[in-house]
């Protein structure tokens, strides 16, 4: 009998850890409790912050999305295996959105947490409306990369 | 060298500070006071000229878009009040060779889209901000594009209970400005004390930094600084420096920086770099390093930090000689196998060897690194074990028979005492005789 | 029930075993708060050490007490009462007094030394780290009629508990990195009393702040009041389901 | 271990069971006693299931073969105890007189020879005035004094029309005070007989060569 409930108990507890560990979704970026995987700043400012999230589930912070794209062009074996690469939607704090659909625009007038003053949103138009009120250039998650890569800030 | 030539520079230019701040007295004087002719400082500053002192009396000013565009001094007598009302920046500089001094400045709003402060400099040379209180305002003293600015005993005090960061600014922030002096402030509720980007050859000197929401010291991309006899103080995350070379960081103490994503000191990418004389109290990590390269790290306290060093293994070539190690739950952390650092002379609380010639020096090597928090460094998940008697026991078989603790991380010659960094002048002369390896001095 | 409990206790009180356990805890209880110099170091060091003799004597001495009592059980087996009664009454017996030497080695020194919250987390999980392993102690005892093995089975328990199973959840936690782990360490945790105890100690202590990201998951989930609700109900459970499964073997066994 | 028996035992007797060792002598008491629980077959006391049941041992008193106690407990709270467990105060103290338990009533159970731990057993069984008595090896372990005094206290009762059951090896003992012997072998009952018929069975007169009989050339009833 004994054996029967420990049987019974274990597996309910397998499922459980299954469960627990095996669901492969962005999680949403703990502000002020992680430091970025990329420069090990903390991730603290809620409009920047950016999520790669393994094949496996697991979640990487980044505290801004110039953090995320250095971190995918430094570790192309880990990003090239990634269910999601997120960034904060800057008129919407605490909302994640997809890379590929993000609209980033590159203004002076709005700092990022690490210096690219990269600014993601949602939709075209916001960073249409965005892009007439504080200048800049709008780009998208591609030509972010590249920006990073040749470090190109705005003048 | 370097730093030789920037004193050379500095000291000129105090002196002709000085000198220009002297002949300037010899301009007019326009007074305000509830009384006078002027009861408003924005009228009187709008009527002062080149030289003249505009001198505030006593009292409470509801004012804000002061903008200073002649070189003036605008001297507050008696402490008095200028209070934005939460209507935007209170003033504005936009004139070379201007002081401001003496005031209370209160109440900037917070702006999503201006960085709205109680003092802005834009594009000047040879600024003075003495003396002033800046209170509940969103960034504090901000300069951006200018050159030669003296701050100097202010004390600037935001209030970050249960704010969010981002409607924090900075207390003083500064970006794309060289020759700065930051002197004895006192800086705390703010985003980050002291916000520097792409500043040169300036010195941070003597102020307290503290209860920030994230740094109390942030710069990144600024050569050529001076940081000493400054106190971080639990702050969010203690101070962040990056992407910088040639600094300076003597005489501070970083303490109580104390939480989960918190550090004394994070080095990312600072090469050529000394880093003397500091203490590190009660981190969670005392001195976290990555990509950075060349550093000296001599002459410092670590206590009853998490962690004194965590060690990444893209630093290489850094020095670590004659630190205190005590009380820390793990002196060296690091994520991998290879390492290209130096350990010598330092002294570990941890180090249970012995000396038989007496010359103060442990006759075996001790290996600062645990096993433990090498695992925690690649699965973070496993902190759940703290504490747990397995887990010491892994550390010390380790340390008796090493295997994945990296092999060249360890202090071959460990000190038996530890170090008083002010009175052992001789017997530091001694060990760098007896020196094993010669290691190139800075 | 009640009065059996007073002469097993009474039997047990006044054991030297016991005696010398509650002056064990209380001298080094006493001697790591002075050496401590913080409370917070006092306790840190008293939990280590709680964590590893308590269970140790608790599963060692249940399960001596159980055999040395096998005769006076049979002997109260004949009389009009209840299995179930005779077998609560020697475990309450038994992990009462057992708590009780606790309660005052450590108890008492921690409400001189380090009186709060945290303290009391630390006195909560020693009891129940006590009843926990009494029970384990009482299911080995009752597996087997040979002391010997019985004293066996007991260590062994200890020994997965205190050591075993850490190493294993080490292994498990580094084969499986690249998974997002901090939530199946959650329940890992629950899985051992004794790492849920000092979890729940720890995250009362400054040293929580070292456990990062996955501390402060944890710290989100045990900070609340539901939080320490479950884990205090998963203690219990600890104590049910060893006790209980015992109880049933006793009742269907021959004595 | 015990397999086959199948007995019915009245009141007002005294019912000597013996046989070789490991016959089943002790787990047949056992099991009336719910120490030992039976995989098969039912015990009835006066005509109802004992199984998972407790509250008929209050008519049973019962002394084990070697009784231990806790040894911190003081003989007066051994028999606290029991008393409490019963929830009626003593009806019979003869036995704690005759063995005078009274004047050790403080002294620590780990203290007493096994010899007065027998007698704390003894006067136990007989306290609270039981239907039933249940003896193991009762003598083993008394000094004859004590043994006389107990014997003395078995035929007493008997004469109150209660059932006693002795185990014992003893053979001149059970002559003294049983009326009727049962015999198990291997789990069996192999005779349940008076002792007089057994005796004009196998003609002898001395019931330890009588058994002796039967165990070398068989039952033949």
């Amino acid at each position: 009998m004994i054996n029967r409930t420990t049987l019974y108990t274990l597996s309910l507890l397998l499922v459980l850890l299954g469960a627990a560990a095996c669901s492969v979704e962005p999680k949403p970026v703990p502000y002020g409790e992680a430091n970025c995987t990329h420069c090990q700043m903390t991730v603290s400012d809620n409009r920047y912050g950016a999520e790669l999230v393994n094949d496996k589930g697991k979640p990487f912070f980044f505290d801004a999305a110039e953090c995320l794209a250095s971190y995918v062009i430094e570790q192309p074996e880990v990003s090239d295996k990634a269910a999601y690469l997120l960034v904060t939607d800057f008129t919407n704090p605490n909302t994640l959105i997809e890379v590929e659909k993000a609209h980033f625009l590159q203004s002076k007038e709005l700092a990022s947490p690490m210096g690219m003053f990269l600014t993601a949103v949602a939709d075209e138009a916001t960073a249409t409306k965005m892009q007439q009120e504080y200048g800049g250039r709008l780009l998208n998650w591609e030509e972010i990369k590249e920006a990073v890569r040749n470090n190109e800030k705005p003048q | 060298m370097r730093n030789l030539s920037n004193r050379i520079v500095v000291w000129p230019a105090c002196a002709f500070v000085l000198l220009l701040t002297s002949l300037q007295a010899f301009g007019g004087t326009l007074k305000v006071c509830t009384t006078c002719a002027y009861t408003s400082v924005k009228q009187a500053v709008r009527q002062a000229k080149a030289g003249d002192v505009v001198l505030v009396d006593g009292g409470v000013y509801l004012e804000s878009g002061i903008e200073i565009t002649q070189p003036i001094r605008l001297i507050g007598q008696n402490n008095p009040v200028i209070d934005g009302n939460n209507s935007g920046q209170i003033i504005t500089v936009s004139s070379d060779n201007v002081t401001v001094q003496g005031f209370t400045l209160q109440n900037v709003a917070t702006s999503y889209t201006r960085d709205d402060a109680a003092i802005r400099v834009r594009q000047q040379n040879n600024i003075q901000i003495l003396n002033n209180t800046i209170l509940k305002t969103y960034y504090g003293i901000y300069l951006q594009y200018s050159d030669g600015i003296i701050i100097k005993d202010n004390v600037v005090k935001g209030e970050n209970v249960g704010r969010t960061e981002s409607s924090l600014g900075n207390a003083i922030h500064v970006y794309y400005t060289d020759d700065v002096q930051i002197i004895g402030n006192d800086v705390q509720g703010h985003r980050d004390g002291i916000y520097l980007e792409t500043v040169k050859n300036s010195t941070v000197e003597r102020n307290t930094s503290h209860q920030n929401s994230r740094y109390g010291l942030h710069f990144m991309f600024s050569d050529g600084n001076a940081y000493t006899h400054n106190t971080f103080r639990r702050n969010g995350a203690g101070v962040a420096v990056m992407y910088t070379t040639n600094v300076r960081m003597e005489y501070n103490v970083f303490e109580d920086n104390w939480g989960a994503a918190s550090y004394g000191l994070l080095l990312k990418e600072i090469n050529n770099s000394v880093i003397y004389n500091n203490t590190f109290r009660r981190n969670t990590t005392g001195i976290h390093m990555e990509s950075s390269s060349r550093l000296d790290i001599k002459n410092n306290d670590f206590e009853r930090n998490g962690w004194a060093i965590k060690l990444m293994t893209t630093c290489i070539d850094d020095t670590f000689r004659l630190n205190n190690f005590t009380g820390n739950s793990f002196d060296i952390s690091t994520n991998g196998n290879a390492q290209h650092n130096y350990f010598e002379h330092n002294y570990w609380d941890k180090y249970t060897g012995y000396d038989l010639d007496k010359d103060g020096v442990g006759d075996v090597p001790y290996r600062p690194v645990s096993l433990y928090s090498m695992l925690i460094e690649r699965v973070p998940p496993s902190v759940m074990l703290m504490r747990s008697f397995m887990v010491d026991l892994l550390d010390n078989m380790e340390r008796v028979l090493p295997s994945i603790i990296p092999q060249n991380l360890v202090d071959e010659h460990p000190l038996m005492k530890k170090i008083d960094h002010d009175n052992n002048r001789e017997f530091k002369q001694n060990l760098r005789q007896t020196a094993s390896a010669p290691w190139r001095e800075r | 029930m009640n009065k059996l409990i007073k002469y097993v206790l009474y039997d047990i009180v006044r054991n030297k075993i016991i005696v010398a356990y509650t002056l064990f805890l209380l001298l080094l209880s006493i001697g790591l708060f002075h050496l401590g110099g913080s409370p917070d170091k006092g306790l840190l060091s008293l939990l280590n050490l709680v964590l590893l003799t308590v269970p140790l004597i608790s599963i060692v001495f249940g399960t001596t007490h159980f055999y040395n009592s096998y005769e006076f059980m049979e002997l109260l087996v004949s009389q009009p009462i209840k299995r179930s009664k005779i077998f609560l009454s020697e475990y309450l017996g038994v992990s009462l007094s057992l708590s009780a030497a606790f309660g005052i080695g450590v108890g008492v020194p921690v409400l001189l030394f380090a009186p709060g919250a945290t303290g009391l987390f630390l006195l909560l999980t020693g009891i129940f780290v006590t009843f926990i392993f009494v029970a384990l102690a009482f299911l080995a005892s009752v597996i087997t009629r040979d002391k010997a093995k019985g004293i066996g089975i007991a260590l062994l328990l200890w020994f997965y508990f205190a050591l075993i199973y850490d190493g294993l959840v080490l292994f498990v936690l580094y084969s499986f990195g690249d998974y997002p782990l901090e939530k199946a360490t959650l329940v890992l945790t629950a899985l051992n009393p004794v790492d849920l105890g000092r979890v729940l100690v720890l995250l009362n202590l400054d040293v929580s702040a070292m456990m990062g990201y996955t501390g402060a998951l944890y710290k989100s989930i045990f900070g609340s009041g539901w939080g320490i609700a479950i884990a205090f109900a998963v203690m219990v459970l600890w104590v049910l389901l060893p006790l209980l499964s015992a109880r049933r073997v006793f009742q269907k066994r021959d004595l | 271990m015990l397999r086959g028996v199948s007995v019915e035992l009245d009141k007002g007797k005294v019912i000597s069971i013996i046989g070789p060792n490991g016959a089943g002598k002790t787990t047949m008491s056992k099991c009336i006693l719910g120490m030992v629980l039976p995989d098969s077959g039912d015990i009835k006391f006066n005509g109802e299931s004992v199984l998972r049941k407790h509250a008929y041992r209050s008519q049973i008193g019962y002394m084990p073969q070697i009784g231990r106690y806790p040894e911190n407990m003081k003989i007066r709270q051994v028999i606290e105890m029991v008393r409490d467990i019963r929830k009626k105060s003593a009806v019979d103290d003869e036995l704690i007189g005759l063995y005078r338990l009274e004047e050790m009533y403080d002294k620590r159970m780990g203290a007493l020879s096994g010899g007065t731990k027998q007698k704390v057993s003894a006067a136990l069984a007989f306290l609270f005035d039981p239907q039933v008595l249940i003896l193991d090896e009762p003598t083993a372990g008394l000094d004859p004094f004590a043994a006389e005094i107990l014997k003395g206290k078995i035929l007493k009762e008997k004469k109150k029309g209660k059932l006693i059951l002795i185990t014992s090896h003893i053979m001149s003992e059970v002559e003294e005070v049983a009326d009727e012997v049962m015999c198990l072998v291997d789990g069996n009952v192999m005779f349940y007989e008076t002792i007089s018929e057994l005796k004009a069975q196998t003609q002898e007169t001395r019931l330890s060569r009588a058994v002796a009989k039967i165990m070398r050339e068989g039952y033949k009833p």
